[in-house]
């Protein structure tokens, strides 16, 4: 993934969600339709704060079906437009954001999820990965999901995921969770005016004589040319799998066990390495920043030289099984998580290597 | 001082248990340090208990969860039951004198019980209260600049209440003074 | 005058003040301690109680109970009305 | 606790209903919620059909509703209660069944169940607490809230033209055939609610009769998302809702 | 293909808007949709705003709409077209926007996008085209079905105590203050065609003024779905669509 | 997975639509509710004609959305309710059937799968697998997930659905396709009577003096409480995986490829075989019944004798992610597929079969 | 009596009878022939056309295109009315 | 006879494809071999083409889905054009004569134009002309019992429709006869 150097405003304390909203204004956004719901709501209220002094177009929607076809319609219309909302909000965007993925519209989705499923609480969760990932919606499609784990990044991957869903006219997730909307950091904002739009010709801005008109859809009643659009897409998803991959290596150079976590559960993991490395156990981590595109190939890697894999999630075990493909049976890979809100502390997280560790020695045995 | 200082703030909602830990927060971030606030949100928003995580390190900060903690400002008699057992030994437990029936028992720790009410109403402003515990609070563990401090105040309060920041200043010196004084809960 | 009487369960109530308002005799008014929940809660203060219910009828935490001198034989019943 | 009736002459003329559970309340002080679920739980009382009753929750403020009411209850998601209460009555049509819903649940989010639930005029009760508010998720703009209210997706006010009109869905609704008896009622004094409890009492009776779905709206109070103490509330209710929402009948079933 | 003017002394008086395609429209023979295409594309021709105009398309039997006019468009989800249109115009404010729906589409699955559109008062031309059932999916009711009425999922006549009553949704959006203009026509004589396009043109014209939402429903004619002929089906709609649908408009700009 | 013998009708020729909605009045089913979409209209058109000259309730709904919620509502009234629709219909369900799972409620979700993403096509897809199996909406949660071949099993799972939902109080799918919704083959009809009703301690039918109230929810708002719901789930979970795998082996005994596919594409493969057979190529087949418990272990047993695995789907590749995590690196997973709505050929299987046996035998070369 | 014609697109016609039903005149009949879409399509079957464009108005195909005699000075234009 | 036939069935929509298809379906049922029927359904239904795949088999049918045909029944141009290519050598392929501008070409399969409509307007029944071309077909591939072929056109025919069994069946006969008279197209 490109990485461009932007200019950048001096140090703010802000929540996660602020942040974020900030952060979207600067990068130009044209609108924003949203529901209310805990714990993003901050999301649309600074909105509706800032937007009407500043530039955009804000919404209040009726409810989250509503706001993620007002996105087909403006992103349609070639604006740079986002929703956000939490989990059971973001189940009921599933039969619109496949819509969007199929007519190919570039737009931004925030997950700040929440413990499910169901109504289940307001605390943080990683529980909706498989449907970020592997598409909650109907039909073959992906999304480009970003996984911030510092409010820095609630504000930053803003920017990424709108320049990649614009490059690939791909619609673009960052999967975020309670605790990193609610929570306040040091950040320091990407300043104004350096995010240029683009201008799609396959927009929808009214026909004029010098060219066809534009059509956004999704509908190929002929199967074969369904097969078409799922062919084009397969192959955008391959290019995006070659070119956007991104992931943060922590202590890696000489760990002998990987961590694997994202997000929230890779600060986590980060304290954990530190208690681990107090002890003598050598630790590393790797984060995968992008959870699609999926960094395979590093943890392919890692399966040559760690003894074991320990996947951590908010989850009862979800990104375990994209880590397991990819070490595809060369070394063993375990879960830890926590579930419905909860979330590990360094401490258990150690307990669970160290009792690994155990088991694999009295194996040898 | 310590590499990292990790508060628990806690009370009713509405005693302002939350602008206690964003002052500190932002009067950390004025000194660059690292620095995290991490509300426990939820319905109880409208009452019930709130209460707020802050850490204060000089180094990058990990895990913004923290389950043990080397200071608390305590408000009430739950948030007591919940958080004295997760003090860290040698921490620092500060509470609201008439806002518990039970004291803290933990001998490991220092506690102290400042009557910000009392002194509140004093000043004519029993919303301030807060500001005593947290002039305290720095008096005790003076993780940072009086100034900075100030500074942040003025970050937190709304605009609309900007009048409210001599009385805010004068209640920070008043907790203060109480910690002079006070050696030992 | 019918002479009646109140009582206010003193932990459920959160002293929002809407019995106060409610009542034609301006029989109830705060106490000076809180409960465990931290509120001021409602008592009766005066002794000009006649019994009318408007305070519980409002009161949103159903704490009140509202007592009045026995008529000739009205049944009982646990309704507002 | 008490005894019935007093040594000293006294006796018991109001007291809480049995069907209300001892759990404490989880609304704010001076909530409205709390004084509907009372007034709903004495009609259950009154009319001794708690084991017949089946209640259902939104999300929203009251979507603890169970926790207090002592019936069998369903928490709906988001806006969907009339979806629910429509699958549990057709499963069950002689028992009573209710939805309690707000005005973010009912009236945004819920339009479609809501209007559709009242046109197949489902044998139900439709309770409607209008608080133009998203009280729950901290006092965001409802479809209900009044033009130029500050709410907290509205902070330089209610802009009609922009964000939408104040939605008088019960008027609506009381032109659907499927509609029985239609009222709006409020919790401000002692007499409205006095009202209140005689709409749900009718309510109630009427649902044995199938002949459709009976609907009140309350016009409640939010002290928190409106910031004002419970007192302030049910003046400005007076003041400003019941110009938009009068109280009243809307349609009376005609027998 | 034919000279505007002709040898023998005779001129063109009516042909095909230049703004509808030459695909061959996938209609069933005698459709109502086409008329309404075909209207629609007249207006724009005339106002000459293809440039300036986006439609939205429902999921319906008019989900093809736009392989038929030439204009920029999009394709909502079922139910949808409301919220896609919104987000259109929100983003585009100086285009011409509208959207196209069946009763379906609108009036059931949609009912919630359709009323907050019209409750915001979009400034948008909503197109909806009530045939009293579902064209595409095979003849199902759907809300404006009429009493009695036999369609695929109502085999013994619609049972309106079951299955809910015709919904006069059209009534219900007049009632909205941001609906600016609304009105019933219909297809099923030439002179109703004409109706029909004025009441298009003047929503066209009115959209410049950003007052609030034009909506027009056009009663129309399902052959296939209604098993007659299309030439029964122009009679079946006076005698039985009209007394429940009556035309002409329900609320008129006041300037 | 158990099996009964049910008592039978004489053979008629139905479609698999009609002949699952007949099935479910046999089963006893108290209601239907669904909304009308292709290709799979034709159940909720059988329920209206049927139900009111027999028994139950059916109620054609104003969504898929309230479909699903009226579904919840009834279940939780102790109702054997089902709802079907296909696949966009089916993602705006997906609130809801979070919501089911989590308040444990039994009850069948029919996806007639269409060509996706988006509105796609009408034709027959697999192409909702992940959504199924994964679970579309937020959290934790999983279906108990019945991928029928044919005519008869479209007609028999629903009283095998029926039978697991209600005794593990979990939401059932049967994840079907247009052609075997479409097509007509010989059923013979489990016959009614048979299939008794349970009764539920747990359901919302009134509170009795005599016992405490019945609660339906999904609301855990501490979230100690939630992950404790999550805990019991996962049991519930670990248990079905335990017992309730149901699969199919096909000329497996001699087979040195195996080639896995569920649903319509199993019956492609069946075909395949054959022509495979008589060039000699010793094909068999494992035909995944239960998706949901995944047959991970006999596949696993496969992976000891198979020279490779393909799996043949009508999507881009989704059980393939589980066959692999079965296979676990053991022996190389191929994919072979067609989307949109197409159908791979008998014949075009057999072309992949024969190119990986071609470029295995040179890469050893 | 003003004298029109009307050409009509035979083979986006599908025979629907709608422009017959409407036409004052009588003037339209089906087909003998069917096109290549399987349908008899509508004709002009007498000479009395007025030119009055209620067939085309009412017809969904948008396949007829109707003719008048040029009256002094009216302009042109594509539309119906 | 073969071990399967695999029969196409296409015209446009209403003119009775699909259900000449489930006559030999039910037929075929009724005489216990395995049989499968699989329509193409799509927005086409309401005109359009229409068409459906009939296999008949001793044995049990794995695909129901075929690209290659032993039989073809053909009503317009379209689907001539698109199953004459599939059509597996020594097929037979039958049209409506009247229905088609451009003839089957290949030589390697039996053609047959049935002249069904004008011999349908003889028996004053235009609708019964797929009926005619059915008892064309089974009279050239005898693969099912008359009798049972009577039985299943009863099953297919909705009972309001029943009064017309016996022009059905007439036609049927008409078919067949025709076939006797007609050795190559
Ligand atoms: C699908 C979904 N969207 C949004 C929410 C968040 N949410 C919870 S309650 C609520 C609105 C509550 O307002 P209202 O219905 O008026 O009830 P009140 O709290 O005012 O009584 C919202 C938006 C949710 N839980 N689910
Ligand atoms: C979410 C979803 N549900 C259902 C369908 C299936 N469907 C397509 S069109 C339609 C109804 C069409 O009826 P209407 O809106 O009245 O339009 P008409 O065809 O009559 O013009 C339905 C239910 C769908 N495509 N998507
Ligand atoms: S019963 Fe009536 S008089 Fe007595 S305290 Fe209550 S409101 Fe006042
Ligand atoms: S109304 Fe009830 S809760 Fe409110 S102050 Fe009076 S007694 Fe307390
Ligand atoms: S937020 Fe408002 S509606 Fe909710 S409990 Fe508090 S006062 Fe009541
Ligand atoms: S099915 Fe009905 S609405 Fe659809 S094209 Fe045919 S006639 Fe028109
Ligand atoms: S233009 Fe008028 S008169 Fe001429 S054919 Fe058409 S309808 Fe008849
Ligand atoms: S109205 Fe049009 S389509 Fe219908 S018959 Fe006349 S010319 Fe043909
Ligand atoms: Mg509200
Ligand atoms: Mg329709």
């Amino acid at each position: 993934m490109e990485k461009i150097n932007y200019k950048r405003s001096e140090p703010r304390l802000m929540k996660g969600n602020e942040a974020l909203a900030e952060s979207a204004i600067r990068a130009d956004l044209d609108a924003y339709f949203g529901y209310p719901i805990t714990p993003q709501s901050e999301i649309l209220e600074y909105f509706e704060e800032q937007i009407p002094i500043r530039h955009g177009k804000v919404l209040q929607a009726e409810s989250e079906v509503a706001s993620i076809n007002m996105v087909y319609g403006a992103a349609g219309a070639g604006a740079r437009v986002m929703t956000s909302s939490s989990s059971p909000g973001v189940s009921l965007m599933q039969e619109g954001i496949s819509y969007i993925a199929s007519a190919q519209l570039p737009c931004l989705v925030v997950n700040v999820v929440r413990g499910g499923p169901g109504l289940g609480t307001i605390q943080p969760s990683q529980g909706d990965y498989f449907q970020a990932v592997k598409g909650g919606g109907h039909g073959d499609y992906h999304l480009i999901v970003l996984a911030p784990a510092t409010v820095q990044e609630m504000a930053d991957f803003v920017f990424d995921a709108f320049r990649l869903a614009e490059e690939y006219r791909c619609p673009a997730m960052i999967l975020s969770d309670g605790a990193l909307g609610q929570m306040m950091e040091k950040v320091e904002l990407i300043e104004e005016g350096q995010f240029p739009k683009r201008n799609f010709s396959w927009a929808t801005t009214g026909k004029p004589a010098t060219r066809e008109r534009n059509i956004i859809t999704s509908l190929f009643i002929e199967p074969e040319k369904m097969e078409g659009i799922n062919y084009d897409l397969q192959a955008k998803y391959a290019k995006i799998q070659k070119n956007e991959v991104r992931y943060e290596l922590v202590e890696t150079d000489d760990a002998d066990i990987i961590l694997v976590a994202f997000g929230l559960s890779a600060r986590i993991c980060q304290k954990t390495i530190e208690l681990a490395r107090e002890k003598g156990i050598k630790l590393g981590l790797i984060r995968p920043i992008t959870l699609y595109p999926f960094p395979t190939n590093i943890i392919k890697e890692f399966a040559d030289k760690a003894k074991f894999f320990l996947v951590v999630e908010m989850n009862a075990g979800q990104m375990v099984e994209d880590v397991a493909l990819a070490v595809n049976g060369k070394k063993p890979v375990y879960y830890k998580g926590r579930m419905g809100g909860m979330i590990p502390t360094p401490e258990e997280v150690l307990v669970e290597v160290e009792n690994i560790i155990a088991k694999q020695s009295e194996e040898k045995r | 001082m310590l590499k990292a200082n990790e508060i628990i703030f806690a009370g009713f909602g509405g005693q302002g248990v939350l602008s206690m830990g964003q002052i500190i927060a932002y009067a950390a971030m004025i000194e660059k340090k690292e620095v995290s606030w991490m509300p426990s949100y939820g319905p109880e928003m409208r009452g019930g208990t709130a209460n707020c995580t802050v850490i204060v390190s000089n180094e990058k900060i990990n895990s913004p969860i923290v389950s043990r903690f080397d200071s608390a400002i305590i408000l009430n008699q739950p948030s007591l039951d919940k958080f004295e057992p997760a003090m860290k030994p040698g921490g620092i437990l500060i509470y609201e004198k008439t806002c518990l029936v039970n004291l803290p028992t933990r001998t490991d720790i220092e506690c102290y019980g400042v009557p910000a009410i009392e002194e509140a109403v004093k000043l004519n402003k029993k919303q301030v209260a807060n500001m005593i515990i947290l002039g305290f609070f720095l008096a005790k563990r003076p993780l940072l600049e009086h100034e900075n401090v100030l500074k942040a105040l003025k970050k937190v309060l709304p605009e609309r209440h900007h009048h409210m920041i001599p009385v805010n200043e004068q209640a920070l010196e008043v907790g203060r003074k109480l910690a002079g004084e006070m050696v030992l809960a | 005058m019918i002479r009646g009487k109140v009582t206010i369960n003193s932990s459920t109530c959160k002293g929002c003040e809407l019995c106060i308002a409610a009542c034609p005799q301006e029989s109830l008014a705060l106490s000076k301690q809180i409960n465990l929940a931290g509120y001021r809660y409602a008592e009766l203060a005066k002794d000009n109680c006649t019994g009318c219910i408007n305070c519980a009828l409002v009161c949103p935490e159903a704490a009140i109970t509202v007592y009045r001198q026995q008529k000739a034989k009205k049944s009982v019943t646990t309704i507002g009305e | 606790m008490e005894n019935e009736i007093q040594d000293n002459g006294l006796e018991i003329v109001y007291k809480k209903p049995s069907t209300l559970t001892d759990t404490p309340l989880h609304y704010c002080p001076g909530c409205g919620h709390s004084v509907v679920h009372r007034v709903l739980m004495e009609v259950v009382d009154e009319l001794g059909i708690q084991d017949k009753t089946i209640g259902v929750a939104p999300v929203g403020c009251s979507v603890f509703a169970y926790n207090y009411m002592n019936i069998d209850m369903q928490e709906a998601a988001h806006g969907r209660a009339g979806a629910v209460a429509t699958g549990i009555k057709r499963v069950l049509p002689d028992k009573y069944v209710f939805s309690y819903q707000g005005d973010g649940d009912l009236a945004a989010i819920g339009t479609a169940e809501t209007i559709h639930t009242v046109n197949r005029g489902e044998n139900i009760l439709m309770v409607f607490i209008n608080n133009a508010i998203y009280g729950m998720t901290g006092g965001q703009m409802a479809p209900t809230s009044l033009e130029g209210m500050k709410t907290a997706t509205s902070p330089y006010g209610r802009d009609v033209k922009l964000m939408g009109y104040p939605l008088k869905i019960t008027e609506l609704l009381a032109q659907l055939p499927g509609a029985l008896y239609v009222t709006r009622q409020s919790v401000h004094t002692p007499n409205a609610v006095r009202k209140l409890k005689k709409a749900v009492k009718a309510s109630f009776e009427y649902q044995k009769l199938n002949e459709g779905t009976c609907f009140i709206e309350v016009v409640s109070n939010c002290p928190s998302g409106w910031k004002q103490t419970p007192v302030q509330t049910m003046k400005w209710i007076e003041e400003n809702m019941f110009p938009k929402y009068p109280l009243g009948d809307i349609k009376v079933p005609k027998f």
